[in-house]
């Protein structure tokens, strides 16, 4: 057996294979078409036997340019396209395009508005996070949780699906509130969801949190320090795994998160098992918003006075929400008229993977997988 | 010896089943024309770097030789497990059991004490 | 990872006990785990499937369902639209094409209302623009075609369609 | 219990084959022999068609679904389908790939389940073949299924075949260490290598099975097997070499059509082989369980062995769906740990135990 | 492409056996379970892209379960498959690799086109440099499937269809692979405007005399005036400006100016931090800053330990026809406050030095600038194209960027 070099080195590496006699080095395409790097994306390894050396991700593979495209459609319009950045947070998006809209026009949300947002919003947080917990016990080979987590997030997508219409690219909110009130089943949907929640979570964590081989593979692995998280732009869960305690919705409050108490879990490691972690307790915390919510929910106008055309004055705008990936902040530079001059969405998930290179070297395959899992990113929302 | 021949019978219709399976399908099944990326090895759609055949870890060769190591000296026990019960139950009336269990113990108690060497030196620490 | 050897630093003692306790809580997660699935499978009533095929007499889509647009018609089959065209306007994608006409009278009236569904977002956008209350959003999804062409629809009845 | 007298030449006898020996005296043996064979050839062909359906309902069932309901009475036919379309599904072969090499690696694990299946004691009179060192055999046999995926993961020209195929070398052959212990314990407290005989040596209650004999070693001994033998037939919470979410189709990767349906067929007939065994050594084989209680030891001892064999057989491959359908999946080097540190050692601790507990002429 | 039509050997068997009586029965009862066991053998490669993969999720989810129709089998490699269900968007980087996909599934293989954009582009139609318009240009789709994305009871049914579709076919009506469509991109919206006017036009003579006649037999016809729906009214309401931490802007101003005096803030020429509050604490500090003093002025915001700022947000850029802003957008997890600043760059030399060494977070960052806009940062360690495939022609997200053989203009 010979050694055949590669004549042409891979995209994005700066050295070749180990040439000696003893070389075991190869490089390995994992990617589009892969079920653990959620949608399509590439990543080139070189590998050593299984322990990988260098990782170089290629991005683009869902790049839709929806920036370009949000250039030439009216704001209104635009919310619809923002559903599909990242579409298991689509209302956060929403949200965020609404808040900075609202930023530029002085609109204000009537009260109920501001409790559907947040609830709604909330939903969303543990709609994803269940997909999330899902997804991730299906790379490391549990099948079941990824139906399990299904199971809970299709009562919280049927209460999408009343409220507006559609069960993941929703549209929903406006500026000023959201386009329609929610109907009267909405709360005790939303309270049977709340009281399933807390049976379920206790599921999921004897079935794979406290499990032991769970537990081994997620253990010392990928561990992003503090200050290699912060220089990255990381965000969410991913940022707070490492120890630095940063919530939009606690440090920069938008909307009424201000009036609610709830908890920012904060990691100390930055391992995968803290970003596990981190979400898993992040769905009590959301729970406990909705408990609250629900209490005073108010009733009256769910959105304030309707424009017929949204016209941003001069200037440029930026909102930022947490969303279930982390931070998503949205710029508009508006030159007057009905369409936004420049669109540009900071995505979470985006700083979130730049980090990969960084964590997964010197791991195996099967971490290299339970590091995407943990990271938790969404394509679209990477390419945009 | 007799129920050899039926087990090499078996293997005969065995593989009449298989290779009847195969033929069958190589018959039936359908063949589409030879496209540009048809015969291409998978590889996550991309095209392949660098050639499939590559030299391997060699941990996988400790771990071969561990395991003829273990195989091999706990098929040495076989045939002294074989009589084992026969000497406790007094068949082989001029072997104690005490004895017996003894050697065997001893020999097992070597087996054992290389796999703590091996443990201690890091061996079955998979890298 | 690095895994701890005999004598490292460690009494023996110490080290056995720590294998043996990670054995028995192992174990214990392991059976918790298990307990958990086979409480799922000796209880059929926590089965959630909706067979839908089979379902369709009582399958009932939510009402605020996006299914694909539609115009809305009363008994003698008219229509509310005029044919404006502010729906085209705010629709993202160029689904909707407003064909107008003029009607005997000389006025602008609606000639066909084009729909394509192949590329639409089902984003609500026409039907919230719309001041006629004239389209809503209808709830069949059995949509599925062999023929992407078939996914063009003319939605009025009345009018200029065929 | 009826006992036959043993035979001359083959060591099988049954229904069919006491009516042959009535008709065409002197060429009965081997009549008798193919039958049983032909018969035997016929569970081999189904049993993978009824056990992939039951896979896919247990599975259905333990995450709150219902699995195939559209083909047949709850999808019964589900798997006929698969099979059919698999063997009218095109084959391609990859390029570079070494195409002999390539097509004998599904055969080789398929061909091999009929050799450990002729060995099986269905029922008393109802085995094939009854080699004195059965389970020596039965060890051997299994090692073929390990070749056929090296082989097809290095034939395969595909760098993930590879992979899966490497790790699935290293993990088979570090479980196949701890399976071997166990039947030899088996070996050692039965005095037999015969697997016939190790089933008439748990004769009695239910109490006198392997599993609950040997006071608590047994059981120990019993999960040691599940664990290794879960591990041999690379079904999770094992299953790295097939590790979807990492190696996308592992060393099947580049199979398709009748070649996977090969593997796919070779991996369920060896789940219930593994099964067999289990419920062989252990759990008392085709005995039917007796409780001390009149009645009750009656009526099941009038159900035919073999009912009482596959009950057995499937209660452990419940076990099996069981776990595969609980764990998340191990990595590599925890593999090895768990093999190599826990498992080993074990063994060996509970080989010298059982031994003492014989030496000292204790009851088991 | 083109995978022509496929032939098997069962063409052949039918041929011989065709002769014989009898024969053409038993070929069809062949065929018929054939076609049964391919219907009811759907196993589905793992393949999503966008949002139609979640709902292609949630049709295998215990709620709807499509195991009860037998296509729980995903598989995750092409070999094994016989349905490509394509979820989601379809760019022009990932075209190759579908077809690729496509031709690595072994015969007969079926393809649902699942979603607006995989069956014409959907809301990506207009505008947009990177989409394929339908996946049928692409590979040849047997039913499609709208929505955006399609409920899992959509796409079940679609399934149902495609079963329907399967068990028709035999040998008879033998295995067709479906077209390729060759369309070139049109703009359907302005089409069938432009159809229905020349259309419109040909009646226009005989509608004159309809009206004429008409208007003579009703002189006093009134149409009736259209209903207005009645829309809820909402009051207007005052915004409360969320509450903000960390440093004001007058303070934050002073702080930079202090070590920059250069600084300048964008729009606002005359800046002294007293004119800065004016601007509201909404207002986030937008510095302008020349180019050589940029990378100095973010490693001054980044190591300066009392303000704290840490988290690079992105770097970005704005195209204002005549020069390129390149903006840095920061933050302080420790304390709240955001910082923006913005540097021309010249559009005739688009380079600027890299902060890639000052923030890791910028490198992506920076390479999507020089992707979209095609600004070169100097010092970058790994300065490609991120999104968009090496070849392609020009950086889309500049003002004059026109690409006809791409884009199909928004017609309105």
């Amino acid at each position: 057996m010979e050694l055949q070099p590669v004549d042409n080195l891979p995209e994005g590496f700066t050295r070749g294979l180990n040439s000696d006699e003893t070389s075991e080095e190869y490089f390995l395409n994992m990617g589009p078409q892969h079920p653990s790097t959620h949608g399509v994306l590439r990543l080139v390894l070189k590998l050593d036997g299984e322990n990988v050396l260098e990782v170089v991700p290629h991005l683009g593979y869902v790049h839709r340019g929806i920036e370009k495209l949000a250039e030439s459609q009216t704001y209104l319009q635009n919310i619809h396209l923002t559903d599909r950045l990242d579409y298991l947070s689509s209302h956060f998006n929403n949200l965020g395009y609404c808040l900075a809209m609202e930023q530029a026009l002085d609109i204000g949300v009537p009260e109920r508005g501001e409790y559907i947002r947040v609830m709604v919003c909330e939903l969303q947080r543990i709609q994803s996070h269940l997909l999330w917990w899902g997804v991730t016990g299906m790379d490391l080979g549990a099948i079941s949780t990824f139906l399990y987590g299904f199971k809970e997030r299709e009562m919280i997508t049927d209460i999408f699906e009343e409220i507006c219409g559609a069960r993941l690219t929703m549209n929903f909110f406006r500026p000023g509130g959201s386009f329609a009130d929610v109907p009267d089943t909405f709360i005790p949907r939303v309270k049977k969801v709340i009281e399933r929640m807390h049976v379920a979570l206790d599921e999921y964590n004897t079935l794979l949190t406290d499990n032991i081989i769970f537990r081994e593979r997620t253990r010392a692995i990928g561990i992003l320090s503090r200050e290699k998280a912060l220089s990255y732009g990381c965000s969410g869960g991913v940022l707070r795994a490492s120890g630095v305690s940063y919530d939009v919705r606690r440090n920069d409050p938008y909307s009424i998160y201000d009036r609610f108490d709830f908890g920012i879990p904060v990691g100390s490691v930055g391992g995968c098992f803290d970003r596990y972690r981190m979400k898993m307790e992040e769905m009590p915390q959301s729970l406990r918003i909705l408990e609250q919510a629900v209490k005073d929910f108010p009733e009256g106008p769910y959105r304030s006075k309707e424009q017929s055309a949204y016209r941003l004055p001069q200037g440029s705008y930026y909102s930022q929400v947490e969303t279930a990936r982390g931070l998503l902040g949205t710029y508009i530079v508006a030159e007057g008229g009905a369409k936004p001059y420049r669109v540009k969405f900071r995505s979470p998930s985006f700083s979130n993977l730049s980090t990969l290179c960084e964590m997964a070297v010197g791991h195996k395959i099967a971490d290299l997988v339970t590091i995407l899992a943990t990271l938790d990113f969404v394509v679209p929302d990477i390419d945009r | 010896m007799e129920s050899y021949i039926m087990i090499g019978f078996s293997v005969f219709l065995g593989a009449l089943f298989v290779g009847g399976a195969i033929i069958c399908s190589k018959i039936l099944a359908f063949h589409s024309p030879e496209g540009q990326r048809k015969v291409q090895p998978y590889e996550c759609s991309e095209n392949p770097i660098g050639d499939a055949r590559i030299r391997f870890k060699v941990s996988f060769y400790i771990f071969a030789l561990l395991f003829l190591l273990f195989d091999i000296e706990s098929l040495f026990l076989f045939p002294c497990m074989k009589i084992f019960k026969s000497v406790v139950t007094g068949q082989h009336g001029s072997i104690s059991p005490v004895v017996l269990f003894s050697e065997l113990f001893v020999f097992v108690f070597i087996l054992f004490a290389g796999l703590i060497y091996a443990w201690r030196k890091g061996v079955l620490t998979w890298e | 990872m690095k895994t701890r050897q005999v004598g490292d630093k460690e009494s023996l003692f110490h080290f056995w006990g720590r294998y043996l306790q990670k054995v028995a809580t192992g174990l214990v997660s392991l059976l918790s785990g298990m307990g958990v699935t086979i409480r799922y499978f000796v209880s059929p009533d926590k089965i959630i499937t909706q067979q839908y095929p089979e379902n369709r007499e009582n399958l009932q889509m939510m009402a605020r369902f996006r299914g694909h647009l539609a115009m809305i018609h009363d008994e003698n089959n008219q229509h509310r639209c005029t044919g404006c065209g502010i729906c085209e306007k705010a629709c993202p994608n160029g689904t909707i094409s407003v064909l107008t006409a003029k009607d005997l009278a000389g006025r602008k009236v609606l000639g066909r209302y084009i729909y394509r569904l192949s590329q639409c977002t089902l984003c609500n956008l026409c039907i919230e623009s719309c001041p006629f209350g004239a389209i809503s959003m209808g709830r069949d999804f059995e949509l599925a075609t062999y023929d992407r062409q078939q996914l063009t629809f003319i939605l009025n009845k009345t009018q200029g369609g065929k | 219990m009826n006992q036959l007298p043993t035979e001359k030449i083959f060591p099988v006898h049954n229904s069919i084959g006491d009516l042959v020996r009535h008709l065409l005296p002197g060429s009965a043996e081997y009549v008798n022999g193919f039958l049983t064979i032909a018969s035997l050839l016929l569970v081999v062909a189904l049993l993978p068609v009824f056990l992939i359906w039951l896979e896919r309902k247990v599975a259905a069932h333990f995450q709150a679904r219902l699995g195939p309901m559209r083909v047949g009475y709850h999808g019964l036919l589900q798997s006929t389908a698969d099979g059919l379309k698999l063997i009218f599904k095109e084959v391609l072969v990859p390029e570079g790939a070494d195409r002999f090499v390539f097509f004998l690696a599904p055969i080789l694990p398929a061909s091999a389940t009929f050799l450990v299946m002729t060995i099986l004691p269905f029922d008393h009179h109802l085995q094939v073949a009854d080699p004195a060192g059965g389970v020596l055999f039965a060890l051997g046999i299994s090692g073929l299924s390990i070749l056929g995926i090296l082989l097809a993961g290095w034939s395969s020209n595909n760098k993930y075949s590879l992979l899966g195929a490497m790790r699935s070398g290293a993990q088979m052959v570090s479980f196949e260490i701890s399976l071997a212990l166990i039947m030899l314990l088996i070996v050692m407290v039965t005095g037999t290598a015969s697997l016939r005989e190790i089933v008439l040596s748990q004769q009695g209650t239910i109490l006198d099975w392997w599993i609950f004999k040997l006071p608590f070693l047994g059981f120990i001994a019993f999960m040691m097997y599940m664990i290794s033998s879960t591990a041999e037939l690379n079904r999770a919470p094992f299953d790295i070499s097939e590790a979807e979410s990492e190696l996308t189709g592992g060393f099947a990767t580049e199979y398709s059509g009748i070649s996977f349906a090969m593997f796919f067929f070779a991996e369920f007939v060896n789940m219930f082989v593994s099964a067999g065994l289990a419920a062989t050594f252990f759990l008392g084989g085709f005995l039917a369980p007796q409780f001390g209680i009149g009645p009750i030891d009656a009526a099941f001892d009038f159900i035919p062995g073999f009912v009482w064999f596959f009950c057995k057989t499937f209660l452990v491959i419940f076990l099996y769906m069981w776990f595969r359908w609980t764990f998340p999946r191990l990595r590599i080097d925890q593999l090895m740990y768990l093999e190599w540190k826990m498992l080993l050692p074990a063994n060996l601790v509970l080989l010298m135990g059982a031994g003492f507990f014989l030496a000292m002429g204790w009851t088991l | 492409m083109g995978v022509g039509g496929a032939s098997g050997a069962t063409e052949q068997v039918a041929e011989i056996l065709d002769k014989f009586p009898g024969g053409i029965r038993l070929v069809d009862s062949i065929e018929y379970l054939v076609a049964w066991a391919r219907a009811n053998s759907l196993w589905p490669l793992v393949y999503g892209t966008a949002c139609c993969a979640m709902e292609m999720m949630s049709a295998g989810s215990s709620r709807h379960d499509w195991a009860r129709f037998g296509v729980e089998v995903a598989r995750a490699t092409p070999r094994q498959a016989d349905l490509i269900v394509l979820a989601g968007t379809i760019v022009e980087k990932m075209g190759t690799n579908l077809v690729t996909l496509y031709e690595q599934m072994p015969a007969p293989k079926y393809v649902i086109a699942m979603g607006s954009c995989a069956i014409s582009g959907g809301p990506f139609y207009y505008d947009t440099y990177s989409v394929i318009k339908g996946g049928d240009r692409l590979i040849p789709v047997d039913v499609y499937v709208p929505g955006c994305p399609p409920r899992p009871e959509a796409l079940l049914y679609g399934i149902m269809e495609l079963q329907e579709k399967i068990r028709k076919e035999g040998r008879r009506n033998p295995w067709k692979v479906g077209k390729v469509l060759e369309t070139p991109f049109v703009d359907t919206h302005s089409l069938a405007k432009q159809e229905w006017l020349t259309q419109e036009e040909k009646k226009e003579d005989e509608q004159r005399l309809a009206r004429a006649r008409f208007k003579a037999e009703n002189p006093d016809y009134k149409p009736a005036k259209p209903q207005r729906l009645a829309k809820e009214k909402f009051a207007a309401m005052p915004r409360i400006p969320p509450r903000k931490s960390g440093f004001t802007n007058p303070s934050l101003l002073a702080a930079v100016q202090r070590a920059f005096p250069e600084v300048a803030l964008f729009r606002q020429p005359e800046i002294t931090p007293a004119t800065v509050a004016d601007l509201g604490p909404e207002y986030i500090l937008d510095l302008e800053i020349g180019p050589e003093q940029y990378p100095d002025l973010v490693r001054f915001l980044k190591e300066d330990q009392e303000l704290g700022i840490d988290l690079l947000l992105q770097v970005t850029a704005v195209d204002w026809q005549d020069h390129f802003d390149v903006l840095v957008q920061l933050l302080s997890t420790r304390l709240g406050h955001k910082v923006f600043l913005r540097c021309p760059v010249s559009k005739e030399q688009p380079e600027i030095n890299t902060i890639s060494d000052i923030f890791r977070g910028a490198e992506w960052h920076e390479r999507e600038v020089f992707d979209l806009f095609g600004i070169r940062f100097s010092g970058h360690p790994d300065m490609r194209r991120i999104f968009l495939l090496d070849d392609f022609p020009g950086y889309p997200l500049r003002k004059d960027f026109a690409d006809p053989e791409r884009v199909v203009k928004r017609p309105y």
